[in-house]
């Protein structure tokens, strides 16, 4: 802006900094972990040479590179220019699992479509979060199919397409059968530890869902 | 560096603690006698090792046992490498000897590349990476792992617990208790003109067949509280008829 | 590569890189905490630009700067330039330097690895001390590498990838081959860049032994 010609002033126009302060400085806003102040900077260069208009220069050399100077609270410091950032950005993709009650909430849905939250209650044995329910919502992985024709009216839930496309299921007919999953007959012999409860148990539910 | 071939034991004897062990010492005598050191005389450099262990006994300086341990290999060397030529011994002598020698290559090899290492610019010491890296990684946690398996176990979890559950919890029946009953017919018996059904007074959402009779019972009871304060009259035209309600209009007329 | 203003030449000499790969190239090596490899870079770069082409332009462009784009393990760093160091250490808060015991230690398992502890007691003919690994361990400079089937089946020693990085050594055989390091006297100060300061420091290790 000021860098006047006339070779005739000594010191009163600011001279251009030559570039072993731009180096310098450069290396300086590089290496530091934070921003550098014109004090800082001014300190490590020659005492005639102006700390702001190295600055000013090395704004300039990098003006419109990959990197900027940029003034940030108390100094500069090298940033990399904001409109790159978005090819710059990379995606980390870390994959969730379902939390169990939601598993859970999402096989019996499965497994007992069209069902109401009631009826997840009851063959769960515990109430059942609206929370849960949102987050399968969420997924995409339930959808409501209509209401029963019961006092109240509830909302009678399914699964949605994307239930099939997460598990590679054709169709919901390859879902292993609830016959086999669930009606073999305990083997008290084979599990000494399990004792009539776990027996009952495990015959008892298919005669529950049926009932409702 | 500069140290010349003519080397006096006792200068060396000052510094003994600057030595990282004998194989220290012997390399910085082998260096001193040679350049080279495919060219150094064995049993020189065993002289002037004992010479400088020798020194140390003389003024009592106390020296670790592994200084002593290689002065007495050395010792065993020196009087075998004197054997002629040609005898079992000596030639084992040659082999020990050569052997100490790759030794002191292999020490002087490491020292210079670690000398060599050292004269890297290093990062952190002599040139430095940026300050202050930008982070732009974002971790994208939406999708889902799902699988079959899983989903059969949670299933199989849900429903065996469920039936746990139920084992020991009987369901908790929501009856209409007579509090309910008397609210409730006290707030209907208003709009209701004429002798009317206790049917008529049960709440509408009720499930099953039990919940039914409970609330009708007590509804009756309630009935019956408000009749015995003279608020309602009560009236049954035949045995397990119906059981009919309407407001006391005035006065006490006919019992129940 | 057929933005060719010339329709004579066909393809044989290389082209700049455009300004846009530069930019890209320069942010991304800029941003990162470590080493930025060819393939990284050439993922983000449209299909048909030479990652090794930007990566040589880039370098040019930065060569004689404060900041510097050098080669190490693992690809490309920008760093600050040798020459800077003595004014740089000023104000830069830097680690202590390895005691020499620690880097002749580490000159051990550099040529030897996998190297058992020891072995590299046999190589420097006395006992070392867990300081001097606990230090190389901290500085990232080694790492385990298994066992070995040898009685008591002891830990394996080897070189770490920030012992490339912190030496500016782009592989393991920029070493010095070890016949070469017999030749007497070492090269003093090869590189052009090690200031004297760098050279006369690292020249006195192997002085200390005779001189004190």
């Amino acid at each position: 802006m000021t860098d006047e010609p006339s070779a005739a002033e000594p010191s009163a126009a600011p001279i251009a900094p030559d570039e072993a302060a731009l180096r310098l400085a450069e290396a300086l806003v590089f290496a530091s972990a934070g921003p550098v102040g014109a004090r800082a900077l001014s300190q490590l260069l020659p005492e005639n040479v102006d700390a702001d208009a190295v600055i000013a220069a090395l704004r300039e050399r990098y003006a419109g590179r990959g990197v900027e100077l940029v003034e940030v609270g108390g100094g500069v410091q090298f940033r990399t220019a904001p409109d790159l950032s978005p090819r710059l950005r990379k995606v980390i993709e870390i994959p969730r699992r379902l939390p169990r009650v939601a598993m859970e909430t999402l096989a019996i849905i499965a497994y007992h479509q069209p069902v109401t939250r009631p009826e997840i209650e009851e063959i769960r044995g515990t109430s059942l979060s609206q929370q849960t329910l949102d987050a399968l919502l969420e997924a995409n992985l339930i959808a409501p199919k209509g209401r029963k024709e019961s006092p109240g009216r509830p909302t009678l839930w399914g699964t949605a397409p994307q239930f099939l496309a997460q598990f590679g299921l054709k169709d919901l007919r390859e879902l292993p059968r609830r016959e086999d999953l669930l009606l073999e007959p305990p083997q008290p012999a084979v599990q000494p530890q399990a004792s009539e409860e776990t027996a009952s148990e495990s015959s008892s539910p298919s005669s529950l869902v049926t009932d409702h | 560096m500069s140290a010349s071939d003519t080397r006096e034991p006792d200068s060396l004897l000052l510094h003994l603690e600057g030595f990282e062990g004998p194989l220290d010492l012997l390399l910085d005598l082998a260096r001193a006698q040679k350049v080279d050191l495919a060219k150094i005389s064995i049993l020189s450099l065993v002289d002037q090792y004992l010479a400088v262990i020798e020194g140390a006994r003389r003024i009592r300086l106390e020296l670790a046992a592994d200084w002593l341990v290689m002065a007495a290999w050395l010792t065993w060397l020196k009087s075998r490498l004197l054997l002629p030529d040609g005898g079992e011994a000596a030639e084992e002598a040659e082999v020990a000897a050569d052997i100490l020698a790759a030794r002191l290559r292999d020490l002087q090899a490491i020292r210079a590349g670690a000398v060599w290492l050292g004269t890297r610019p290093q990062l952190g010491q002599d040139v430095f990476a940026r300050g202050a890296p930008e982070d732009h990684t974002e971790i994208d946690r939406s999708r889902l792992v799902l699988d079959l398996a899983s989903l059969v176990r949670a299933y199989l979890l849900a429903v065996r617990r469920g039936a746990g559950t139920r084992r020991y919890q009987p369901r908790q029946l929501s009856l209409w208790s007579v509090k309910d009953a008397l609210q409730r017919l006290a707030s209907l018996l208003g709009s209701v003109p004429d002798w009317t059904s206790l049917d008529h007074f049960l709440p509408d959402t009720l499930g099953g067949p039990l919940e039914r009779r409970a609330a009708l019972a007590s509804t009756l009871l309630a009935g019956l509280e408000l009749a015995r304060s003279g608020e309602v009259r009560l009236r049954q035209e035949r045995d397990f008829g119906p059981i009919l309600v309407r407001r006391a209009a005035d006065g006490v007329e006919e019992g129940a």
